[in-house]
């Protein structure tokens, strides 16, 4: 049977069914109680679950964090919701040097097993401080896994899995996500990260993305599908771990690629990617990967700029022609 | 106090419309801390608010019509369209810009009221936030600089009892926030932030303080917004007749009005003010309006210098 | 206290010899702290110290061979050689990894307190730290934290009056470093930190209020490093003469030797003791010299779970 | 005449005679004063210039970079030191949102004139929380400037000159090049950013580095001559700007290259230059673009998990025989 979920109703599910399993997961972050988050994702989470478990902080993003960390070390499994991506710089040390480094730092003796729950992104007229895509910071630091789910199934399915991984996970939404919706069946179990789908086949460029630019990247290969090119569309949906087989078996094949992500172009993940791909495909690539990204500056309020500056499908499209060398 | 409520108003009507973006965060019900506070400063004085400073921003003497074009993500707008709402800035009239990380305001003040005093000017500097903000590390570790450095920081916590949705009972053990500041010996005082008076009589103080040398003040000022955090706010979180009562017998304008009228002042002068408000509002929401957008490539400009 | 600082004599030694690597923070000095609050502590209390934490986890019961092979970098060592000297960790004893951001420990112990309450065991988590680090803005979040879910969290303040070469004089206008727990309405006390007797009494009461659930504790004790904040520092930043007097006057172990004496314990008791400690670290010095370094894969192990 | 400094007298004397033509600068850190600085960098420099331009800062970073801002923005040019680059997450908000941003989002009615000096790297045992590599996380975010001077020489040119710049800076130093000693010329002129130099010519390999790699590059390249292999080394010298055309011409000559830093490879710049490089350079190389990086792994203590972690002379060689399909 085929079940329409929003984003935010598919990982509230996620929650709900992921606490019910197991009692040693809390919930932790600003305002996520009696209202239920600013996105409402934890909406009635409170009710059901009680204030032991889902814990309203304090505006102590390094506190609640570190809280977190804490916890995890001594068998729970916190979850941290940072109301938006930008915040993650106040809980930066917190995170990069505490959450990721404890194992290590311990040689094995503890562990940190929390998620970090949060959603990034422009689009919404927020301005510089709170548009921000910060996926590459994440992936930079050894230690922590990312998940960043664009339908309402895979963000049901990493988010449950993020709460059966050993170590630290952040799970990046978008906010533009969260009213969008899609099939999510009853009893969709956990998706394993590092495996990447192909959510659209095609054989003459490779595009390769996640979170909301995905979508963008879908909506540009149907255009380009009209113009005679065929894109295959790949979603990471982690990129730690990250599923470079697919990649490379699509880049092979197709022999062309674009990368395309909502953070800035430079030293964003797409550079990884860009790099990656053409260590594994050197002899078959017909031309340098494409990234498309948005503009590096800071992303403004007006609505115009914010357009201007964020990737688009005109973006993409534009891309994948350019490695078709066709205008 | 009757500019900012109107202003945010209009602004409202315009977020409904679609041609206010992002987030609006009002400060209806709290405006005699910003008219109470600009009323004691130079337009020489810093200030650094938050994203609900529209308030702060306008007793400050921002332009309406800079800060409506603003709104409305226009050129012309104080920060050519690309701040929006919670960035306002004007250094000609010593608004640095507005902050939207809570806590993220605190260290930049005692910078700039250090700066002040290194130069010798005998300008002070205000910094607005909530009393959520109280329980940011940079609060904290920048009022112990402010100490040591004796800078003539101001610091006016705006205890309206939640923190977005949440209570100040479930966050914090102090009742009164002023117990914060007294950890690195700022001295404190409580404020009735709703009286415009009050509030600048504990600002004048602080002022003198600053100018004299003696650093940094502590105001704690208790108020109310008796609107949502935002706009979309279903404000469940709080009971109905809390917010009522706020909202009528509570009001700081009508506070303030009927304060007026006791002193003289005649229905005709303050309805005299409600019709220069409509004027100059109906003029800001026309010229944003009708200026254009920034070009498209306005992006790459004021990311460095030149 | 006679262990931790010959352990720290011997490590000194291997410093020179380039056996131990990294920058070496010693506790010379400051024994009495560490001695006096493990006492008070069962094997299933919780700790977290810092860089300077030789003394806080030997105190705990970390195995001296284990910490000194860690010294040298031995796969035999409590980390595996991966942390050294300023993440030591032995969680059979409670003993959480040793961090070395100055405030970095403050959210932890509060996280890890609270997952103790949750699970309704009556175990206490205690935190070093030292005068410096009450200056970091995660020191008061997780104060506030700790207070407001009345968690059994010990704040133990090692004040020794620097923060690396710099007075405290210079960074607060604080004296007395319990007043800052005060903001947040938790109980604090001041302690003498070289009166080993006096810091157990403090901790145990705090560890009492602690099972008990009437939550978490400040102790400041006041103490002093008689050596310099690292290997190689010149302390040019402070008065040779009092170095001397806390060398000579205050250091808590003499301080402890002639309270035992007083009390009937023998001299050849107390020097029965040396021998042992010195039996010990014979001993950890060649179990570490002797052990291997980790295979070069190793490297790969611990970053991630299996 | 020749005259030769250790990089840390290099920085010393860069810091000096700006503070005696501007008497706008400030020093503000842990430490630097009485003492001189762990590292001994500001040695001296409170009794000349006093405690008013030279502050010693509780240990409250994001208290005194987020106090820099606001100086900066009233018309001081304040250098903040952060002891540890791995410090600068407990700094990050005001970094990254403050700093960074406060142009942009004011409409271009303040800048941030601000220096943040620190050191990074590893090589000193001093493990996972004090010898990360983090320049990737700075050139992600638009608004700020990166120089990561690899001699004394260069030491003194982009300190200088990071005091006359109108944005933020960071000049990131390395902890083992203090001590190294190398020419500087009395009347040293400013370094420009945005120009990278050509510390070795060559003509088979192009190998791109910065900071304490370079003179690993430099080895290399010693090692490589011998065998026949005549290398160029690149000194980026800043990142932003960066002087791609250098690099290009470079790799249009030699048709390989090798980019080399300390930080970890995954999203590290490394990334950033490949995917440029293979942007820029396509059709002219001969092979894909090598990166020599960390491990992906946090810094270990113990001594041989440590320089196994990290780059050296002897990785650079193999990646540029790698290029050029040799062993
Ligand atoms: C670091 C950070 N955390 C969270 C937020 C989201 N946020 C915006 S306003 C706000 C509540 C602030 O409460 P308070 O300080 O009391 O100010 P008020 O809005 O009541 O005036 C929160 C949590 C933010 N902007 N920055
Ligand atoms: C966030 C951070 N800033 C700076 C340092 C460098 N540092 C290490 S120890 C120390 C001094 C700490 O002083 P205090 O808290 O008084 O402890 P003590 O060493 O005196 O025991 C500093 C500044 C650090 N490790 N972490
Ligand atoms: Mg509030
Ligand atoms: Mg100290």
């Amino acid at each position: 049977m085929i079940r329409e979920l929003t984003y935010s109703q598919a990982l509230r599910e996620a929650l709900t069914e992921e606490m019910e399993r197991d009692a040693n997961i809390i919930l932790m972050g600003e305002d996520i109680g009696v209202y239920g988050g600013v996105f409402k994702v934890t909406d009635g989470l409170m009710a059901k679950f009680g204030e032991q478990r889902v814990i309203e902080t304090p505006i102590s993003e390094s506190g609640f964090v570190g809280a977190a960390v804490g916890l995890a070390m001594c068998g729970k499994r916190p979850m941290a919701e940072l109301m938006f991506m930008d915040f993650a710089w106040v809980a930066a040390d917190q995170i990069f040097n505490q959450a990721t480094k404890m194992r290590q730092m311990s040689g094995g003796q503890v562990s940190v097993p929390m998620v970090i729950r949060t959603q990034q992104g422009g689009g919404r007229g927020n301005a510089a401080q709170h548009s921000q895509c910060l996926e590459a910071h994440f992936a930079h630091i050894p230690g922590i896994k990312i998940a960043l789910p664009a339908t309402p199934h895979d963000a049901k399915g990493l988010l449950k899995q993020a709460f059966r991984e050993q170590d630290p996970v952040v799970v990046i939404e978008h906010k533009l996500l969260y009213n969008t919706k899609g099939d999510v069946p009853e009893n969709l179990a956990p998706i394993p990260f590092g495996v990447a789908e192909i959510k659209r086949s095609g054989s003459d460029v490779t595009i390769i993305s996640y979170s909301r630019t995905l979508l963008h990247a879908l909506e540009a290969a149907d255009s380009l599908a009209k113009s005679g090119i065929s894109a295959e569309v790949i979603d990471l949906r982690t990129i730690m771990p990250l599923d470079m087989e697919t990649v490379v078996k699509s880049v092979r094949k197709t022999n062309r690629a674009v990368v395309a992500h909502e953070a800035h172009r430079n030293a964003g993940f797409g550079a990884e990617l860009a790099a990656r791909i053409t260590e594994q495909c050197f002899g078959w690539l017909d031309a340098p990967v494409e990234r498309v990204a948005a503009l590096d500056v800071p992303i403004a309020y007006s609505q115009p700029l914010e357009a201007h500056t964020l990737p688009s499908p005109e973006k993409i499209i534009a891309a994948a022609k350019k490695v078709m060398y066709k205008n | 106090m009757h500019l900012a409520r109107e202003f945010e108003r209009r602004c409202e009507a315009l977020f409904q419309q679609g041609l206010v973006r992002g987030s609006l965060h009002m400060c209806i019900g709290q405006e005699a801390t910003a008219a109470g506070a600009a009323l004691a400063l130079r337009d020489d004085d810093l200030l650094i608010t938050n994203y609900r400073g529209h308030g702060h921003a306008l007793a400050k003497g921002i332009s309406p019509r800079a800060a409506m074009a603003e709104m409305l993500g226009k050129v012309t707008g104080c920060c050519k369209g690309k701040g929006g709402s919670m960035h306002w800035t004007d250094v000609s009239k010593g608004i640095l810009p507005a902050n939207a990380i809570v806590g993220g305001g605190f260290p930049t003040i005692v910078g700039a009221t250090l700066a002040a005093k290194m130069d010798k000017l005998d300008r002070v500097g205000v910094l607005f936030f909530g009393d959520g903000a109280t329980n940011q590390g940079t609060a904290h570790e920048a009022m112990n600089l402010a100490a040591i450095w004796k800078v003539p920081s101001i610091f006016i916590c705006e205890n309206n009892l939640y923190s977005e949705m949440t209570p100040i009972s479930k966050t914090t053990p102090n009742k009164d926030l002023a117990e914060r500041a007294l950890a690195y010996r700022i001295p404190a005082v409580i404020v009735d932030g709703n009286d415009v008076e009050a509030m600048n009589d504990a600002v004048c103080n602080a002022v003198q303080r600053g100018r004299r040398g003696d650093g940094p003040t502590f105001i704690e000022a208790k108020t109310y917004r008796t609107v949502g955090h935002m706009i979309g706010d279903s404000q469940i979180y709080r009971p109905k007749d809390e917010v009522e009562l706020w909202r009528t017998e509570r009001d700081p304008i009508t506070l303030c009005a009927s304060k007026l009228l006791t002193r003289g002042v005649t229905a005709a002068e303050l309805s005299a003010i409600e019709h220069d408000v409509t004027a100059i509002l109906d003029d800001a929401v026309q010229f944003a309006k009708e200026s254009p957008y920034p070009e498209l490539d306005e992006v790459f400009e004021d990311v460095y210098g030149k």
